[in-house]
């Protein structure tokens, strides 16, 4: 990490911003959401390990104040796309553990019927548009929900998830463009936990404060701490407004870390980046952050904690067994939904 | 029955579509105020107004990815590429999302799109401007892919295509668009995925689709003169294939010549010699020849660019070939 | 011989070439610090210095183009693709640039480059991560595409890429990394466009090429036990395509099967048909069987996954098809 | 055009930049360059009309100080890399009107022996990289020209022209992100011509100042008037020199207008744009600036003017019949080129 950077991650402050105006039953539900994932991801990898899960799998630890804090502002008629490292997204929307894990074992009751797997979550009825894996090709598929919004005169809006890496690419820069010119209800989140695989923003991108990338189209731009379930709301919450009530977007860089390795195939550190830097990163743990601000409010007990805790993991338990009970589909399922046997 | 141009008759189609169903869009490089680059939607701003008719930046694969994005929340987008070769930069949003994403999603979202324009050589475009894509979209499951060569089939399939729930792709002709033909008013539609006779003959099937059409119908004509009959068969749609139609015509004729637009390793040619050695093999008096473009880059000067493109002499020849006529 | 790993023959290969012309650099995402996706080049960052092996922003059509530029002016660029899969976004920089720039500058300019990285499915990655594109690839005049199926192949065809004075396409296996085999040290070179005959048998000709050469090895052995003798073509370069090595496999067996990882339509396979009908029409006993992977994107269930995928089961039954005996 | 676009329009002086320093000589260099260009593409257009020139065909007409200006500057051994639109930036580099006339007309002593075409300019003796038809498609390879500077530790740089439009598409913008990000000697040159096409800058582009996209890649940025060529002279000359001595790039918005269709197939006024427009612009006509500016100064005489353009008009006229005479290619070049057969 270079030392500008270092600077830029110290000033912001550990106390949660917006506590004055704190909403005991909101942050239950904001720590429930995000210990959710936790929990949630931990098992994944459990089970990857097991076998149980195939194929590249990307781990959400460490990112789950930017889902939750992002997702708990939309209506259910909004939209919501992302990258390959969906796992959260998916929960934090509201897709069940049961539908997201039996998706990652692959089997026919999760949410894409196992033919999506860990990359590819999806969810009609949850307007929640996938799960991508080409880096920067779900950004213009954001920019046209923004268009379809507007083009049917809607007050939707659609937030977009993203790694840093993404605003390198060509896809980025097209959409965002567009969207800029003329002026799509989209809110662009970038998730910057620093690192593209290997790679550290700053070897990849010619700026460092990538949310001023939003200027080249002459759109609003903002960054915000994404360990801090609070400020990830407000910021967005902003972002929302403008897009639901002037239908401009912004672009909304988020920093954020990432725990673990990139995918659960490289190594949660080492090459590219040392312990020291991870350990310091982990002191600012947004669960923990959120849970020792409720608990100094005195709005969490240590039972109420405890037994959270435990309601999850026993449902995560329950998505571990619903999936492996789940079976695959049958053959011939593999060649339907090919195509669509449907006009109009 | 009116006599229009393939212009007018993509341009009736795509005009009657949108005032059928207010779901359906046109969106490209001047589609709206230069009124298409080659005019097929002349008028339509006038008529739609800038929500409907979208002229974007030269972004192909950002708006092909906005098409994508409009058709999985329920709109019917119909994508215009200048010309197909620019579409390799969207290639990715056609291939790893719009034709991916019915499946990956496990049959929740349908993409209801058209991506169009003019596909193949032109006239001295060189070799940039100047290359037939269907093979390549062929090769992609999640795809249909239509070729229409006359007017009549270029209204009913680009209807066709617009009322259907799966990523269509539309390859039409520059060479095509001042063509003339019968069409008729008002609303018809030609089935996907159905090839047309489009004549009749027993001495050798030519199987061809999309601007080759006229080529294959310029040599029945001749090869008519010299008593020989040849069943023209159009494939209108490159995917799926009609291997139905293919098979019946050579099952008559028992001699096959493919002739298409695009380039000869692993072209659509190939796959249509793969269907009719595998289902006529003891009916095949001769082996299948090709008519396609010269293995090479199209080249800017006249006599070369000639020489290149698949025409009416070589297909002939191809024909009185496969007839051991030479 | 040294048995080794064919990822190490393809570090070995850049390795001595960058040794041994200081113009060869190396140039992808993740290929410096993070020692390549896949390792191939680790160590090279060390020993070479960051001008030379350099990681890129995800940035493949902007990276692939960079290659160009410095293949024009003398330098000889291998460009990674992390997947082949990513490369669609800079197709257009390989058909438009690359494999036009000779040809369109009258030529003056020759692209001495490689673009290379693994291809076709691994294990689950679903249906963005698991696509093959030899056919795409093969279809475009002025590439040359390879497709090593094992280490000594995977050390030899790369290096006579890097020294090909024109645009390379080296197809890998993540699925093959792993694999091992005898690989001289030092080095030797491979001649492009030249067919390897890698089992002899006289009952039916398997053509194929890249990671399906194991499977066909495994066919031919299993093939053997029930004294079913076949010719293993391993094509090993698919553009240009070594038509005499097939035509004297198929005029020996009279019978062939062509084995391949990608799609049906417009696949290789339909090209090898096309040859063969063409050069054997009057020795084939049977019609030439497909074997490919099925017609659908890629499903990430393992079952369905496994169904998609051409393999040994599937090879064996088009052997016996082919000779009529099932 | 929009208001304040004429407003920045009409704040650039009338009076050509750098007068103070009037070199007589190269003044009339670079008159000749201009005026050369001029008259051989009003003959160009001739040509096509007659249909000795086929394809799309791009004239460069009320451009020519861009072409003059910048490649006046360059050595030898620096390169060029540009569009479709390339007959002035051919000439002004130093081919010979034959050899650009005689490729226009698909002969084999055209530069590109006929293969290439009006779009496809090439000299490899005089680094001219070419002519390239793909919007966007050739910026990349400008930076791969500028790594190779680079790689060998030259001090050569690239220019890279390009219109207006290319500043949207994706290939800009992976490529001037790592110009900026590696310090590549490019000299990336918009001309901002105010128009792709039928499609103003305005509707294409969400900000209207294009060069301020450089701050997006950390990259030097400039605008110039682009009728003045001792204007485009300066900005290019600093670019060239920030390339060459220090190895960093810029990017540098040239504001001009086409005096002519898009291309040969394009009216020259009506749907996107007015003739009161046109007019109003061509009243800055470069070539006319300069030559008043140097009949000002007392550099040039109504009779060198005649002489001069005689003499261009019968070298233009020397290259019709050049090419004209030139053959096409034999029948088996069709299958040359297309690879070399040379490995090291
Ligand atoms: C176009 C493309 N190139 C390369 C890859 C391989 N890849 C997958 S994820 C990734 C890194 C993305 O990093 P970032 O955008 O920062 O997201 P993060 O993984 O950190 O969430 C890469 C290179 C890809 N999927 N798509
Ligand atoms: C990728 C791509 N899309 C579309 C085109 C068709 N096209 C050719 S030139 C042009 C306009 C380019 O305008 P600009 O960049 O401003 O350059 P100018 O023609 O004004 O010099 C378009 C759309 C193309 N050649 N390439
Ligand atoms: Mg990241
Ligand atoms: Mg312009």
């Amino acid at each position: 990490m270079s030392p500008s950077t270092m600077a830029a991650a110290k000033k912001k402050p550990d106390t949660p911003k917006g506590a004055a105006k704190s909403d005991p039953a909101l942050n239950m539900e904001l720590l429930h959401s995000m210990l959710l994932q936790r929990r949630f991801e931990e098992r994944t990898a459990e089970a990857y390990a097991l076998g149980k899960i195939g194929g590249f799998c990307h781990l959400y630890i460490g990112q789950e104040a930017v889902s939750t804090g992002s997702l708990s502002l939309l209506r259910p008629d909004d939209y919501v796309i992302t990258t390959y490292r969906d796992h959260g997204q998916a929960l934090a929307r509201g897709m069940t553990p049961r539908a997201v894990m039996a998706e990652l074992f692959g089997r026919q009751d999760g949410c894409s019927k196992g033919k999506g797997g860990s990359m590819h979550m999806f969810d009609r009825n949850l307007n929640f548009l996938g799960g991508h894996g080409i880096v920067g090709g779900h950004v213009p598929v954001a920019a046209g929900v923004g268009f379809a919004i507007k083009y049917r005169g809607g007050d939707q809006v659609i937030i977009c998830f993203m790694g840093e890496s993404v605003v390198n690419t060509g896809a980025f820069h097209e959409a965002l463009n567009m969207a800029g010119l003329w002026k799509l209800p989209c809110v662009f989140i970038i998730e910057n936990n620093r690192y593209g695989m290997g790679t550290a923003l700053e070897r990849a991108s010619a700026i460092h404060d990538i949310y001023e990338r939003g200027a080249a189209y002459n759109m609003r731009r903002a960054q915000c701490d994404g360990q801090d379930v609070f400020a990830v709301r407000e910021a967005v919450g902003e972002a929302i407004e403008l897009a639901r009530k002037e239908q401009a977007p912004t672009l909304l860089e988020v920093r954020t870390y990432r725990f673990m390795g990139h995918s659960m195939s490289d190594a949660v550190s080492g090459t590219y980046r040392t312990k020291a830097e991870l350990e310091e990163y982990m002191k600012r743990d947004p669960i923990v952050l959120l849970r020792t601000r409720m608990q100094e409010n005195g709005e969490l007990t240590d039972e109420q904690l405890a037994k959270m805790d435990e309601d999850i993991k026993a449902q995560v338990q329950d998505a571990w067994d619903f999936a492996d009970a789940s079976p695959e589909l049958p053959a011939e399922a593999l060649y339907e939904d090919v195509y669509a046997d449907t006009h109009t | 029955m009116p006599v229009i141009t393939y212009r007018d008759a993509l341009g009736d189609a795509i005009r009657e579509e949108m005032r059928r169903d207010d779901r359906v869009f046109l969106m490209g490089e001047e589609v709206a105020v230069y009124n298409g680059a080659y005019k097929v939607s002349k008028g339509f701003l006038q008529e739609f107004g800038e929500m409907r008719v979208v002229d974007t930046p030269i972004t192909e694969l950002g708006f092909a990815g906005v098409g994508v994005g409009a058709a999985m929340v329920g709109l019917r987008p119909v994508i215009e590429f200048m010309t197909w070769n620019f579409a390799l930069l969207a290639i990715d949003q056609v291939v790893n999302a719009a034709a991916k994403m019915l499946y990956m999603s496990g049959g929740q979202f349908n993409m209801p799109m058209v991506f169009r324009g003019p596909n193949g050589a032109a006239l001295q475009l060189a070799a940039q401007h100047s290359q037939a894509w269907e093979s390549w979209l062929a090769h992609i499951p999640g795809l249909k892919v239509v070729a229409p060569g006359t007017p009549y089939d270029a209204k009913g399939l680009l209807k066709s295509a617009i009322r259907d729930d799966n990523p269509v792709c539309v390859l039409e002709g520059e060479m095509l668009y001042n063509t003339k033909g019968e069409v008729p008013e008002g609303d018809y539609t030609i089935p996907l995925g159905k090839a047309d006779l489009k004549r009749e003959g027993d001495h050798c099937t030519i199987v061809t689709h999309g601007k080759m059409v006229l080529v294959a119908m310029q040599a029945a004509d001749q090869l008519a003169k010299d008593g020989i009959r040849v069943d023209v068969v159009d494939l209108r749609t490159v995917r799926p294939i009609d291997v139905d139609a293919i098979v019946t015509s050579v099952k008559k004729t028992n001699r096959a010549v493919v002739l298409e637009e695009g380039w000869e390793l692993c072209g659509v040619g190939a796959q249509v010699v793969d269907y009719v050695q595998r289902e006529c093999f003891d009916l095949l008096d001769a082996p299948v020849v090709r008519v396609h473009q010269a293995d090479v880059p199209m080249p800017y000067t006249k006599s070369l660019e000639k020489a290149a493109k698949p025409d009416l002499p070589k297909t002939i020849a191809a024909v009185r070939k496969v007839m051991y006529l030479d």
